[in-house]
C-alpha cells in the first residue's frame, strides 16, 4: 500500500513524495489518483526515498506512468532511490526504457 | 666343537679358515674373529671346510661385510662350494659383498 | 728430523697450530699440504685442511735446489697471503708439490702447468706468453689481467681463478586432477669443479680447463613419503619409481603412484535380427554406365517377426584414484525405444505386428522403430490418378506429369521421370528418370528439425538468462515478491518482454509457426508440446499464473531439444536421380547426381554433394563437401557450388565463371582449371591443394 | 623379597624347573598362540582358483611368514617369509615384517613395489639388529590367469604344470633379501597359469628337514610328493606333504621352520566383474 504528499515547486514543477511499497495494491492509487493529479503540471519529481520494496506490478505501474505523464507533456524525474530498489530497476534495465536521465 | 676358525695373519691380510658349521648355534663363535680386524686391509673368509649354513650363519657374513666398511678392509670370500653358492645367489649376498667392494675368489 | 701432521679449519690455520707445537717460525720449516680444507656440498663431508710441518736442518739449501732462485719458503709465505677466506667461492690449489727439477737451460723462457699451477722461468731473452680461456680468471698480484694474453714473469703473484657450479637438487610431486597419477620431478643437484690441465712447458701456452661434474641428489625417501602423505596419496605406489628418482643423475620426471581408471561401461544398443541395409542405391557398371536394375531390394518382414532386441546398459567398472577414493566409471545411456507405427515391444523385443519393411531413426540415445507400409502405384501419376499421399513407402512404376504432388512418411521410388511435380519424402528420394522443373525433398522431417534447432539454440539462451534475471530479483532486498502469489510472474514478464527481450518474442513465434506448418511431420509430440508452452508463456496475454519452476522446466526440455537438433540421425536420408533440370532439391542427406548432371537446379544437401557428370548454373550446397565432375556452362549461366568453412570443395574441371563458396568467403574461377580441392585455410582465405 | 609382575623369582619347584622357566614356558606359549593366529587367519575365497598355507615352527614359536592380501582391483596378494634366526628374535622380527606387508599391500602396484617398500621400511631396523628375511611376493590375478611375482633373496616356488605333468621352479628372479641394501629396486615377472596348475610356495626348512641319520629331505622328494598328489586340492597336498616329510624325519627335531603356501587353478571360471572380489571366509 502506498500514500504520497505533493508539494509545489518553482516553475510549474511537483514534488511527489512516495511514501510505502510500490506494489499490486498500489494500484487503484496511482492510477485513480496520483496520475490525474500530475497531468497539468510541467514537470514531476517522484521522490522514492520513502519506498523499501517494489515488485513486478510496482514496475509496470512505475513505467505506465511515466508513459503516460510523458505523452501529456509533463517531463518526469525519478529521484533518491533507495540502493535495494535502485538494484532490482538495474536488473530490468529500467533506467535504459526510461532514459537514465530520468533518474535524480 | 661344531665351529673351528683357524685365523693365519700375513702382514696386513688375514685369512680365517672355517670349519665345520655356521648356524646359530656356532655363530657367536666366529663373530670376535671378525671384530679384531682393525689395521687390516683384506680379510679373506675360507669356506672349504664349511658343511653347512643356514640363514644365522648368512646374517654373520652380512656383518662381516658391514664390518668392512666400518675398520676400512676388504672382505674376500673364497672355497665357496656349488651348494653354498647357490644360498648365497639366491639370498642376493654377493651384491652387498660388491656394493662394500668385497669379492670372491 | 722433527716433523708433526698439523690440523685447521684452513691452511693457515693448520699450519698456525703447527708452529706453535714445534716452536719454529716459518722459515725454519718446510710445510707439505697432505689435504686441503674442502668446504663440501654437504656439510657432513667437508674436510679439515691438513699439513705437515717438518723442522727443517741447518742448512736448507742442499735439500732445495731451487734456493737460489726462488725460496720456496717465501713462496709459501706468497701462497699463504692468498688463501681465500673461508666464505670465498673461489678455489685454490694451494699443493705445493716440489717443484719439478728441469735443467735450467730447457725452461728458460717458458711457462707451463704442473699439478694445476702456474710456473713460468724468465729468461733474459725471453718472456714467456700465457693465453687466458673464456672463464677463467688471473690475478697478478691480486689485479685481474683483462687482456687475453699476458707476459708472465716469475718476480710477480699469479694466482688463477676457476669458477666452481653448484645446484641444489629441485623436486616437486605433481598430481593430477583425476588424482589418477602423481609424478616427481627431479632436478638432482650437481657441483662443477673446473681445475687446470697440465701442459707442457713452452713459451707460449693456453689454460686448459678440467671441468669434473658431480652429481647430488638429495632427494630422501622420507621426503618423497611425507609429501605423498600431505597430498593423501594412499594407494598404487610405484615404490621403485621413487627408489630410482633418489637415484637419478639426470632430471626426470616419475611415476611414483598411479590409481586405477575406470573401465567405461558400454550403452544400451538395439541388436537387430533383420538386415535392415537399405542405403544401398543404383550402382555403377564398369563403362561407367549406371544400372539401376542392381538396385538393392528393400527388406520386408512379416508380421510377428522379432525385429530387434533391445539391450540395457552394461555399467563400467569404477577405478580407484590414489588417495583410495572410488572413481565412478562414465555413466553408461539406455537406449530408449519409440515404438512407431506397425511396431510393439514386449519385454526386450521389437515386434513388427503389420508386414512391410521395418523403418529405424536413430539419433543418439533414441531410437525409432516403425513399419514402412508400401504403395505401389503401376503407372503414371497425373490427373486420372490424383495426388499421392501415404504413411509409409511409395513406388511408382510410370512417370510422375505436372503439377502432381507425392507425399510419403517413408521412401519415395519413382521408376521414370518426375516432371513439374512436388515430391516430399521422410525418408529417401530415388528416381529412375530425370527430374525437371520439380521441387523434391527428402529427410523433411530431419530438415525440419535442423531448422529447429536452429531456432531452439537463441531461444533458450533468452529463457535462461529471463530465468536467471527473475531468481536475481526475487533475491533482491528491494523487490517484493508476494504479488507472484498473486499476479503470477505475467506482469514481469511483460515488462522483460517488451524492454529487455524485445526479440525474444519473434523468435518464439517463429518456432511455433514452424512448428505448426510442419505438424505432419514432426512424428514426436514434444515439439508441439514445447511450442503450445512457449507460445502460451511468451505469446498469450493470459493472466494465467506462471511459475519459475514451470518455467525452468521447460527451459531444460528446449536444452534437450537443442542438443537433439544436433545429433546425427542414423541413417539419414538421401536424393540419387540420374538427371535433374530446372529443379529444387532438399535432402537432409547425400544428394547424388549418377547420369549427366544437374542443370540450372538448387539444391541443398544436407550431406555430401555429389554429382558425377556436369552442373551447368544453379546454386549447390554440401553440408559435408562438394564433389563435383565438371562446373560451369558455356552460356556463363552463374554457377554457385557452396560448402561451411571446414569442408572442401572438389571439382575435376571448374570452367571460369564458376563461383564456389566456403564458409563466407567467395571465390569465382577466372579461367578453366583441372583437378581442383579447394578449402579455407587458416587464415579464412580460400587456397588449393 | 621384592615381588611384582616384572621379576621372575628364582625358586625351584618340585619338579625342579624354576617359576621362572615356567612363566617363560607360558609367555612363550601365549605368544605362539599369537604367531598361529595370525599366521592361520583368514584365507581368501575367490573364482578361478584356491590358496592355502600352513606354517610349523621347528621350536616353539618359528621366523617364518606368509600371508594373503586381497587388492581392490580383485586380485590376491600372496607372500612368503624367511626370517634369519631362529625362536622368539625371529618371532618378532615375524611380526614386524607382517605389519610393513600389510601397509606395503594395500598402498602399493605390484610385487617389486611391495618389496621395495618393504625394504624401506625395514632395512635401518633390520641393520640394527643384524638380522634380514628373505621374501617372495606374487600378485596372482583371477581374471587373466597371471601370477605376477617378485623375490627378495628366497628360493623359487615351485610350478607344477596340471597337463604337462611336470614340476619346475618359476622363471628366476634375483634381488636382495630385505634388510640387505637400502634403496633396492626389485623386479617384476609374469607367468600366464592355466587350468590344474599348481604353484607351490615354500621356505627352505622343508627340503632342509633331517632325520636321525642326519639326511635331508631334498628338493628330488618334495617334487616327488608334489607329483603324486597333485590332481589333489590345495589342502590335501598341503596334508600330504606335511605328512611325507612326518614320515621322513620320524620325529627328529627340525632345525628351521617348515612353511608352504599353494595356489591352485581351478576351471570353474565364473564372470570376474568388480562385484566378485574376493570375500574373506
Amino acid at each position: 500500500m502506498i500514500e504520497f504528499s505533493m508539494k509545489e515547486a518553482e516553475g510549474g514543477t511537483i514534488i511527489v513524495r512516495l511514501n510505502g511499497d510500490l506494489d499490486i495494491d498500489s494500484t487503484e492509487i496511482v492510477e485513480e489518483t496520483l496520475l490525474p493529479a500530475l497531468e497539468n503540471y510541467k514537470a514531476a519529481t517522484l521522490n522514492f526515498e520513502e519506498v523499501p520494496f517494489v515488485d513486478s506490478s510496482g514496475m509496470g505501474l512505475l513505467l505506465n506512468v511515466v508513459q503516460s505523464l510523458k505523452e501529456k507533456g509533463v517531463h518526469v524525474m525519478i529521484s533518491n532511490v533507495k540502493e535495494e530498489v535502485q538494484f532490482v530497476f538495474e536488473l530490468l534495465q529500467i533506467p535504459e526504457i526510461l532514459g537514465k536521465d530520468t533518474f535524480i | 666343537m661344531l665351529l673351528t676358525v683357524e685365523k693365519e695373519v700375513q702382514n696386513v691380510t688375514t685369512i680365517l679358515k672355517v670349519k665345520g658349521l655356521i648356524d646359530i648355534t656356532t655363530t657367536n663363535i666366529i663373530e670376535p674373529y671378525l671384530e679384531e680386524m682393525d689395521g687390516m686391509e683384506t680379510v679373506i673368509l675360507d669356506f672349504s671346510g664349511l658343511e653347512f649354513i643356514d640363514s644365522t650363519g648368512i646374517g654373520s657374513i652380512m656383518n662381516a661385510i658391514y664390518l668392512s666398511r666400518e675398520k676400512n678392509f676388504t672382505l674376500k670370500l673364497q672355497g665357496i662350494d656349488e651348494m653354498t653358492n647357490d644360498v648365497f645367489e639366491t639370498v642376493g649376498l654377493y651384491e652387498i659383498l660388491e656394493a662394500f667392494h668385497g669379492e670372491v675368489i | 728430523m722433527q716433523s708433526i701432521i698439523s690440523k685447521g679449519k684452513n691452511i693457515k690455520e693448520a699450519i698456525d697450530v703447527g708452529l706453535l707445537l714445534l716452536e719454529a717460525k716459518k722459515s725454519e720449516v718446510n710445510i707439505e699440504i697432505l689435504q686441503q680444507e674442502t668446504k663440501s656440498f654437504f656439510k657432513l663431508k667437508s674436510k679439515e685442511a691438513i699439513v705437515k710441518i717438518t723442522k727443517l736442518e741447518q742448512n736448507p739449501n742442499q735439500e732445495q735446489p731451487y734456493k737460489e732462485e726462488k725460496d720456496p719458503i717465501k713462496l709459501m709465505d706468497e701462497f699463504l697471503h692468498h688463501i681465500p677466506d673461508p666464505g670465498s667461492e673461489s678455489l685454490v690449489d694451494l699443493k705445493p708439490k716440489p717443484r719439478p727439477a728441469p735443467k735450467s737451460n730447457e725452461l728458460a723462457g717458458k711457462v707451463w702447468v704442473k699439478n694445476g699451477e702456474l710456473f713460468c722461468q724468465s729468461s733474459p731473452t725471453h718472456y714467456p706468453l700465457v693465453t687466458i680461456p673464456d672463464g677463467v680468471k688471473v690475478y697478478r698480484n691480486e689485479q685481474l689481467i683483462t687482456e687475453k694474453s699476458f707476459v708472465m714473469t716469475d718476480i710477480d703473484f699469479y694466482e688463477v681463478q676457476l669458477e666452481t657450479e653448484e645446484k641444489e637438487t629441485v623436486w616437486k610431486v605433481v598430481m593430477d586432477p583425476h588424482k589418477l597419477r602423481v609424478e616427481l620431478h627431479i632436478e638432482p643437484g650437481y657441483k662443477i669443479t673446473r681445475s687446470l690441465l697440465d701442459t707442457e712447458p713452452a713459451q707460449h701456452i693456453e689454460l686448459m680447463i678440467d671441468e669434473k661434474k658431480e652429481t647430488y641428489n638429495t632427494l630422501s625417501y622420507q621426503e618423497v613419503m611425507d609429501k605423498l602423505e600431505e597430498l593423501r596419496v594412499k594407494h598404487g605406489f610405484h615404490q621403485n619409481e621413487i627408489v630410482k628418482a633418489m637415484d637419478a643423475a639426470e632430471p626426470g620426471v616419475f611415476t611414483i603412484a598411479s590409481g586405477i581408471e575406470p573401465i567405461p561401461g558400454t550403452d544400451g544398443w538395439i541388436e537387430f535380427q533383420i538386415n535392415t541395409e537399405t542405403q544401398i542405391g543404383p550402382r555403377e557398371t564398369e563403362n561407367g554406365r549406371v544400372d539401376y536394375r542392381e538396385m538393392k531390394t528393400i527388406p520386408n518382414v512379416e508380421s510377428g517377426t522379432v525385429i530387434a532386441i533391445v539391450h540395457p546398459p552394461i555399467p563400467g567398472q569404477p577405478g580407484r584414484t590414489v588417495t583410495n577414493e572410488p572413481l565412478p566409471a562414465p555413466q553408461t545411456i539406455p537406449i530408449s525405444v519409440q515404438s512407431g507405427r506397425g511396431i510393439a515391444i514386449i519385454d526386450n523385443k521389437i515386434i513388427a505386428i503389420e508386414s512391410g519393411r521395418p523403418h529405424v531413426e536413430k539419433r543418439r540415445s533414441i531410437a525409432k522403430v516403425s513399419i514402412m507400409q508400401k504403395l505401389t502405384h503401376p503407372g503414371n501419376v497425373d490427373l486420372s490418378s490424383g495426388n499421392i499421399h501415404f504413411a509409409g513407402d511409395v513406388e511408382v512404376l510410370g512417370e510422375v506429369s505436372e503439377r502432381m504432388v507425392i507425399d510419403a512418411e517413408g521412401n519415395i521410388i519413382v521408376h521414370q521421370s518426375v516432371n513439374m511435380a512436388t515430391l516430399t519424402a521422410s525418408g529417401a528420394v530415388l528416381t529412375h528418370g530425370s527430374i525437371i522443373g520439380s521441387d523434391v525433398s527428402a529427410g523433411k522431417n530431419n530438415m525440419i528439425v535442423t531448422e529447429l534447432g536452429h531456432l531452439l539454440g537463441p531461444i533458450n539462451q533468452d529463457l535462461a538468462k529471463i530465468i536467471q534475471l527473475i531468481k536475481q530479483l526475487m533475491l533482491s532486498p528491494g523487490f517484493k515478491a508476494s504479488d507472484f502469489s498473486r499476479g503470477g510472474l505475467q506482469p514481469l514478464m511483460n515488462i522483460l518482454l517488451e524492454k529487455r527481450f524485445k526479440p525474444f518474442p519473434a523468435l518464439v513465434k517463429e518456432y511455433v509457426e514452424t512448428v505448426k506448418r510442419n505438424e505432419n511431420y514432426l512424428s514426436d509430440k514434444v515439439w508441439a508440446e514445447t511450442a503450445k508452452s512457449l507460445s502460451q508463456l511468451f505469446l498469450s496475454l493470459s493472466s494465467e499464473a506462471i511459475s519459475i519452476g514451470w518455467m525452468t522446466e521447460l527451459s531444460e526440455k528446449l536444452k534437450e531439444l537443442h542438443e537433439l537438433s544436433q545429433m546425427p540421425v542414423e541413417p539419414n536420408s538421401y536424393i540419387t536421380v540420374p538427371n535433374v533440370l530446372s529443379s529444387r532439391l532438399y535432402c537432409s542427406g547425400n544428394v547424388t547426381i549418377l547420369g549427366q548432371g544437374s542443370v540450372n537446379t538448387k539444391i541443398y544437401a544436407g550431406g555430401k554433394l555429389t554429382i558425377n557428370g556436369a552442373l551447368r548454373g544453379g546454386e549447390v550446397f554440401g553440408r559435408f563437401g562438394a564433389e563435383i565432375n565438371e562446373a560451369g556452362a558455356e552460356s556463363r549461366t552463374p554457377t554457385i557450388i557452396a560448402v561451411p568453412g571446414d569442408q572442401k570443395i572438389y571439382i575435376n574441371k571448374a570452367m571460369d565463371g564458376t563461383s564456389i563458396k566456403i564458409g563466407n568467403v567467395q571465390y569465382k574461377f577466372s579461367e578453366t582449371r583441372s583437378r581442383v580441392i579447394a578449402y579455407l585455410n587458416k587464415h579464412g582465405r580460400i587456397s588449393f591443394e | 623379597m621384592y615381588k611384582d609382575g616384572m621379576t621372575y623369582v628364582h625358586q625351584k619347584n618340585s619338579d625342579g624347573l624354576t617359576i621362572m622357566d615356567k612363566t617363560l614356558k607360558r609367555e612363550i606359549n601365549l605368544a605362539r598362540n599369537i604367531q598361529s593366529q595370525l599366521l592361520n587367519g583368514k584365507t581368501p575365497v575367490f573364482d578361478g582358483g584356491e590358496v592355502s598355507g600352513s606354517s610349523v615352527p621347528a621350536r616353539l614359536i618359528g621366523g617364518d611368514y606368509y600371508d594373503f592380501y586381497p587388492l581392490v582391483n580383485g586380485k590376491i596378494r600372496i607372500v612368503i617369509g624367511d626370517v634369519m634366526g631362529k625362536g622368539i628374535p625371529a618371532a618378532m622380527l615375524m611380526i614386524l615384517t607382517r605389519g610393513a606387508f600389510r601397509s606395503a599391500a594395500e598402498t602399493t602396484k605390484s610385487p617389486a613395489d611391495t618389496l621395495t617398500s618393504m625394504n624401506q621400511a625395514l632395512y635401518a631396523d633390520l641393520r640394527t639388529l643384524k638380522s634380514f628375511v628373505t621374501l617372495l611376493c606374487a600378485d596372482w590375478d583371477p581374471e587373466t590367469s597371471t601370477l605376477t611375482y617378485a623375490n627378495a633373496g628366497h628360493n623359487l616356488p615351485l610350478y607344477i604344470k596340471g597337463k604337462e605333468q611336470v614340476v619346475q621352479e618359476l622363471p628366476k628372479i634375483k634381488g636382495i633379501m630385505v634388510g640387505g641394501l637400502p634403496n633396492q629396486v626389485y623386479n617384476n615377472h609374469s607367468i600366464q597359469l592355466h587350468d590344474k596348475d599348481t604353484v607351490f610356495f615354500y621356505t627352505d626348512g622343508i627340503i632342509e628337514a633331517q632325520n636321525h641319520n642326519k639326511e635331508q629331505y631334498k628338493l628330488e622328494r618334495l617334487v616327488q610328493t608334489l607329483m603324486e598328489n597333485k590332481q589333489k586340492c590345495v589342502g590335501d597336498i598341503e596334508k600330504c606333504v606335511m605328512e611325507s616329510i612326518e614320515k621322513f624325519t620320524e620325529g627328529a627335531p627340525q632345525r628351521d621352520d617348515i612353511t608352504m603356501v599353494l595356489l591352485k587353478i581351478s576351471d570353474q571360471k565364473a564372470e570376474i566383474t568388480s562385484l566378485n572380489s574376493p570375500l574373506m571366509k
